[in-house]
């Protein structure tokens, strides 16, 4: 049986005539046998909704895809859907609602770092899973997370070296929202591009949400840099590329690689002001397989929205259902531990290609791509790895593959 | 006779237009004095300026031989300044009971009043007070919903809890009916003596009633001053008033 | 009726007022301190006891706001101080922290932060790190949450009334201060972690007691809290002062004129609303093992004036209940299927309901029932007391 | 340097544009509209509309959104804010009330979503609303580079300004509305129509905030949050200037976008923000009544 999303809210009517009698009898009533409770905790409403509810439904419709063939281990997946409500407090009282009174073994959530980190102590203390789809700034190693998002070496280590070997660009301009992913950005984008013989002649943050680039753009044309490197979040971006247009700008002379503008960003800003930009993530919209086709066309059925588009951390979503699907398979078991135990070195065929769970740091394989995007606001993908590249979340401190910080038995910290 | 307000010189100069200039009087202990003048000639501001509500340019005002001149409001309270405005103001939230217990100032600092009652003196004052104000039977009323001649009783009353020395009333009869007007006049005439009393006031018949000595300003300055039948006949305050009608 | 029995009759309703005032208080700490006999869900204590800090909040606004008559829509500046002060006391005693030996802690975001090759010691691991040194000790931290609050307040309360600003103007004041510091505590990353916050946070500890936010013993404590800070709230608002403070409320002019020293007044008051503020930070900090800008956002300082105005903004304990029931709604409405969507469209049609038709919220119907109770009693009692007059004199 | 003073200038214009409508609503009117920033969101909103649905450029989408906005403030004014009053902090609380609704509608697509019917440039997703290329190029005299789209927002900010100048201080509707601002009961009995003149004004004061939008949505992103971070800087501006001062507003919004685009420019954005909101407590404390204020009531 195949639902849509908008059909499953519509069934869940009844279920929520019961939950209002209250809590502890709407969880009895689920808990019924063959069904296997998750949860999902993105927000619903609030600023954040605008991405997190897209991850939300990619969640969902991997779980109905998957109930659809036949569950896990003949188990009915039952998600239990939470608003994070774009607030760090409520993300920590849902998360603590999921965990401690619904007795969850895993969760599927988070876009902002804020949240997660708001939420972990819950599931570091009591032991619960949490399965986080954005890329990220490292400096973590939770034996309570699987990250299936990119950490910066994964975002950053073809990225530089190309842009200055291949597009022979050499002065950068880097700037980012202020917080902490794109100051961890930078500061593995300042030794990648020493390394390579390149060099940055600015370091500049604005406000989280800040919307006003008159100064800041200014400030890149008069200093003479030949590339900027973007670690802006949100809807400031759509704000930064058209400033960047309007002062005059042009992608071909001094193009932005961003690190964060996806595809939604893309059409949010209209992509007549992105032409000729550049972005690297893992995946891409534009991922020619046919696996991506009809993962994208799922999808768009899915919302019920025809122009819908995809992106890395919707993609992520979608996969580490799957993950935790041959995790639990593989295991026998629901419970955190033994997820744990059975989701790492496990591989999956996502839209993006083959992703490996790292036994040692639970963080995940991904293909970095570099995209150039067009007038469609699609990319076109200049430049992939050959093979999926392994995760170093501790890569700013000098973590390379052969010397872990992050591993199964926790972080050495003697190393950093 | 001590002296219980002496004004000296006083003067507040608006940008140009001097409101009150070189003003000077000396009021006595116990005295009743009544404030006439024409539209403008400065007796609001003359009270204002006495009470620290706004600050003179030049002059100097002295309570019992202290200067007061342009201290804080509350300051100058404290020295024993009392003053009811022409708009009656009570706490119009509060109800009459806690008004005149707020008027028992005597300890007026925060931390000294962090306790649930008040000093057993205070409270029998408050109870004289009601006795003389005749406002027993509104006691539990919130002061905005009194009548407007209880709301000016009620500031009276509230004047002489706080054991102000000297008391400014500014028109305590404007907009009371005769037989307000008379119980007023008798609670002015009980505050006689015990008070020192300036009252800025139109009321002819008002005046005749309380008044003993008379001030008589005009733009700012001092015009005439003494008993109620000297100024009457004075020829400067006729032709003063000519341009506004005259004693009425 | 004559006078002498109008007066008697108004001194009944005040009694009797009082009574049923006393009487919900009464109710209400057993109410909170009970709670745990019949709830044995410790997710929803701790939940409970989250929105009991928020009922604290309620009563710190309700102070200002309802007895001050001064609108802070900064609140959540106070709150936020507290629950940071507590939060780098706790951060220094988690186990990430403690990584390096016992005696010498360091928050792992800032050896994330340091620069390559610096001393990973709290006095110079960067250039603000030295200001957590004394956090090592808890009861420093637990100390300061509430001594910043005040601090803090006490010093722009002073500026704001003794400049004689008010109304609308102090609210835009607080709204600006909240807004600077939260994008100071953004920007100063290397010493608060910035946009993320605190989080990672060891429990608090009293003589080796671990509170563990999911336990009825930290429930015990914030409600402990709770009563006693509404008790103390009470006691405020009856004394003396209390009274003076609501006339400075209605007419400040006249305050001063009585000899009173109006800004004074405020200034206590307000600073220690702030305190009130800070303290529930604290609260907040053990329940929910994380400090945020967040904290700090305006929304979040404007929701709570919302949750006082629901309740009553002129009653300690219905500001409080506001804040309490107006959380529960918004959980369980959240939570509900149907409503998944649509809560917030509730929780705003809510808002605009209370404003229109109960100005005086909770608090005010309740003290309109008291009020109706009381006149139906008074006047039996009238009937009977005349009905003997009338025997007496037969 | 013409630079720094055009960053500034541009600044400055959409501080303004946005406090154009609060000293309305605000000002004159003593109403704390905190869904005045929905009332921009619907502004933009109605350009995205109107771009996909309709065809219509930014230049219609001006008024169009001046009418939607102003409509949509009108309903508020008759069913809520017309009971309030006089009640500055209630009209605060219900207004948020109304912020937080509105929000959630776009976001539902007025409940369609329900229905399962999406209507394309609604919903939770980011909006963009299209800006004619003549706009977006920029114009190079005589080395100094003009910003097309930057300039054009500042040219309509001054007619919106004038306009509003003139209808305030040139036309019987305004003396009217002066007179009300001044004392109601006393216009009320000079024969003034309050609750019609009231409505009216508020409506304009709404119907300024939906250009505001259209204006915002050239170059920033279309979605249901995007007012609430405009209507607290927008308040701080007319506060600033001194209620019911348009001269005020309109000095504040300079001395403030000024302060902000040197500031940016010589250290960066985030330092500049806070030196606006330290100069904004400062001001406040310095001059508690506002730049330019008069004494009312």
């Amino acid at each position: 049986m195949k639902t849509n999303r908008r059909n499953f809210l519509k069934q869940s009517t009844a279920f929520g005539a019961a939950a209002a009698l209250g809590p502890s009898l709407y969880a009895g009533a689920a808990r019924a046998s063959g069904e296997i409770e998750v949860g999902i905790l993105f927000s619903l409403t609030g600023g954040l909704s605008i991405i997190e509810k897209s991850l939300a439904d990619a969640t969902m419709m991997a779980i109905d895809e998957i109930n659809a063939a036949g569950g896990v281990n003949g188990m009915t997946i039952k998600p239990i859907l939470e608003d994070g409500a774009s607030d760090p407090k409520t993300f920590n009282e849902k998360a603590s609602k999921l965990v401690i009174r619904d007795r969850l073994q895993t969760v599927f959530g988070s876009y902002t770092s804020a949240s997660r980190k708001a939420v972990l102590p819950v599931f570091e203390k009591r032991n619960s899973l949490y399965f986080y789809p954005t890329y990220y700034e490292g400096f973590e190693c939770s034996k309570n997370v699987v990250y299936t998002g990119a950490v910066p070496n994964q975002q950053l280590s073809n990225f530089i070296p190309w842009i200055i070997n291949t597009l022979g660009k050499k002065k950068f301009f880097i700037v980012g929202s202020n917080y902490i992913y794109p100051r961890e950005m930078a500061k593995v984008s300042k030794i990648l591009i020493e390394q390579h013989g390149g060099e940055w002649i600015a370091d500049e943050y604005l406000e989280l949400g800040h919307s006003e680039w008159g100064a800041m753009v200014s400030k890149i044309k008069e200093s003479g840099c030949d590339v900027v490197l973007s670690n802006v979040v949100g809807d400031s971006v759509v704000a930064f590329y058209r400033e960047f247009k309007n002062q005059g700008l042009t992608h071909d002379k001094l193009p932005i690689c961003a690190t964060v503008t996806s595809e939604i960003e893309i059409a949010a800003m209209g992509p007549e002001f992105a032409v000729g930009s550049y972005t690297s993530f893992p995946y891409f919209q534009a991922i020619d397989t046919d696996r991506n086709r009809a993962f994208i066309e799922r999808y768009r059925k899915y919302v019920n929205d025809p122009n819908a588009v995809t992106h890395h951390a919707l993609e992520s979503s979608y996969f580490q259902v799957y993950l935790w699907k041959q995790a639990v398979e593989k295991a026998g078991d629901i419970s955190a531990d033994a997820v744990r135990e059975g989701i790492k070195g496990q591989v999956f065929e996502a839209p993006n290609g083959t992703v490996t769970v790292d036994p040692e740091n639970l963080h995940t394989y991904l293909t970095p791509r570099i995209a150039q995007w067009g007038a469609d606001g699609q990319g076109t993908i200049i430049d992939e790895y050959k093979e999926p590249i392994e995760p170093l979340p501790y890569v700013a401190y000098g973590e390379t593959p052969d010397n872990l910080f992050c591993k199964g038995t926790g972080l050495d910290t003697a190393k950093l | 006779m001590t002296a219980a307000l002496t004004i000296d010189g006083l003067t507040v100069d608006f940008g140009g237009f001097k409101a009150v200039d070189g003003f000077t009087t000396v009021v006595n202990e116990g005295e009743l004095r009544v404030i006439l003048g024409p539209n403008g000639a400065g007796k609001t501001t003359l009270m204002d300026l006495i009470s620290g509500k706004t600050a003179s340019t030049a002059g100097d005002v002295h309570l019992f031989g202290e200067n007061i001149t342009n201290r804080p409001e509350h300051i100058i309270s404290r020295h024993g300044v009392g003053r009811k405005f022409q708009i009656p103001s009570v706490f119009r939230d509060l109800t009459v009971r806690q008004n005149l217990e707020v008027a028992a100032s005597g300890d007026p600092g925060v931390f000294r009043n962090l306790r649930l009652h008040m000093a057993g003196e205070d409270r029998a004052r408050v109870e004289d007070v009601i006795e003389l104000t005749r406002l027993g039977p509104v006691l539990g009323t919130i002061a905005g919903e009194l009548s407007h001649g209880q709301m000016q009783w009620l500031e009276l009353g509230m004047l002489i809890t706080q054991q102000a020395k000297v008391i400014l009333l500014d028109e305590p009869t404007a907009g009371m009916t005769g037989a307000e007007t008379f119980r007023t006049a008798e609670i002015i005439n009980e505050m006689k003596g015990s008070h020192t009393i300036l009252v800025v006031e139109h009321d002819m018949a008002f005046v005749r009633e309380i008044a003993e000595r008379i001030t008589v300003m005009h733009m700012g300055k001092l015009l005439a001053e003494g008993p109620m039948e000297r100024i009457e006949t004075d020829p400067k305050v006729r032709e003063a008033y000519l341009g506004s009608g005259g004693i009425h | 009726m004559t006078v002498q029995e109008t007066s008697t009759n108004s001194g009944a309703v005040r009694r009797f007022e009082r009574a049923a005032d006393w009487a919900i208080y009464a109710l209400f700490i057993a109410i909170v301190l009970g709670l745990p006999l019949v709830v044995d869900d410790v997710f929803w204590l701790n939940r409970i006891a989250k929105y009991l800090v928020f009922g604290m909040l309620g009563i710190a606004i309700a102070l200002s706001w309802g007895y001050a008559g001064i609108l802070n829509l900064g609140q959540g500046l106070f709150f936020g101080l507290g629950a940071y002060m507590t939060a780098m006391s706790l951060k220094l005693m988690s186990a990430t922290s403690l990584q390096q030996g016992s005696d010498k802690p360091v928050p792992d975001f800032m050896l994330w932060n340091a620069e390559p090759g610096a001393v990973t010691d709290l006095c110079c691991i960067n250039k603000g790190s030295f200001l957590w040194i004394p956090f090592q000790a808890q009861w420093f931290g637990l100390a300061m949450a509430i001594v910043v609050p005040l601090i803090v307040a006490f010093i722009l309360s002073s500026s704001i009334f003794r400049l004689r600003v008010s109304g609308v103007y102090v609210a835009i004041i607080t709204l600006a201060l909240v807004l600077l510091v939260r994008l100071l505590i953004i920007d100063a990353q290397p010493i608060t972690n910035g946009f993320n916050g605190l989080t990672d946070l060891g429990w608090l500890t009293i003589s080796g007691f671990e509170f563990d936010p999911y336990m009825v013993e930290t429930y015990y404590v914030v409600a402990g809290s709770l009563s006693v800070v509404l008790l103390l709230g009470r006691w405020l608002v009856s004394t003396r002062a209390g009274l003076i403070l609501q006339s400075t409320r209605d007419d400040p002019t006249r305050a001063r004129y009585l000899g009173y020293d109006v800004a004074a007044y405020q200034i206590f008051f307000f600073t220690i609303s702030a305190g009130i503020a800070g303290f529930a930070g604290l609260l907040y900090v053990v329940a929910a093992e994380f400090a945020s800008p967040s904290f700090m956002d305006i929304g979040f300082s404007i929701s709570m004036v919302v949750w006082a105005a629901v309740g009553g903004r002129n009653s300690l304990i219905g500001a409080c209940i506001g804040a309490i029931l107006i959380n529960t709604v918004e959980a369980t409405a959240s939570e509900t299927e149907i409503f998944k969507e649509a809560w917030k469209l509730i929780i705003g049609g809510v808002f605009i309901f209370v404003v229109l038709y109960m100005p005086n919220g909770l608090a005010g119907i309740a003290r309109d029932l008291v009020a109706r109770i009381q006149r139906k009693r008074v006047d039996e009692g009238t009937q009977t007391a005349t009905a003997a007059a009338n025997r007496r004199q037969a | 340097m013409s630079d720094i003073i055009f960053i500034g200038l541009s600044l400055s214009s959409i501080l303004l544009l946005v406090a154009l409508g609060l000293s309305i609503t605000y000002g004159a009117m003593g109403v704390i509209n905190m869904a005045h920033g929905e009332l921009v969101m619907i502004g933009a909103y109605t350009a995205v509309l109107a771009g996909i649905h309709l065809g219509l450029n930014l230049f219609f989408a001006l008024p169009l959104a001046f009418v939607t906005s102003g409509l949509l403030g009108l309903l508020i004014e008759r069913v809520l804010i017309r009971r309030l009053y006089g009640r500055i902090i209630d009209t605060l609380l219900a207004t948020w009330g109304v912020a937080i609704v509105l929000q959630q509608l776009v976001r539902l697509e007025f409940g369609l979503s329900f229905f399962g019917i999406h209507v394309e440039g609604l919903g939770s997703g980011l909006q963009n609303m299209a800006v004619p290329a003549f706009l977006t190029q920029p114009v190079d005299i005589a080395g100094f580079t003009l910003q097309p789209y930057r300039s054009f927002i500042i040219v309509v900010t001054l007619l919106l300004t004038g306009l509003t100048w003139w209808l305030m201080y040139r036309t019987p509707m305004g003396a009217q509305v002066r007179a009300i601002m001044r004392n109601p009961q006393i216009a009320a009995a000079c024969g003034i129509d309050v609750r019609r003149v009231s409505a009216l004004t508020f409506a304009y004061g709404s119907g300024l905030a939906g250009v505001a939008g259209v204006l915002l949505a050239g170059f920033k992103t279309v979605m249901p949050e995007m007012g609430a971070s405009v209507v607290v800087d927008g308040f701080l501006v007319v506060v600033v200037g001194g209620v019911g001062s348009l001269l005020g507003t309109v000095l504040a919004a300079g001395i403030l976008g000024q302060i902000n685009g040197v500031v940016a420019l010589l250290s960066n954005d985030i330092i500049a923000r806070a030196v606006v909101f330290a100069v904004v407590i400062g001001l406040i404390l310095w001059r508690p009544r506002g730049l330019f204020s008069f004494k009312s009531r």
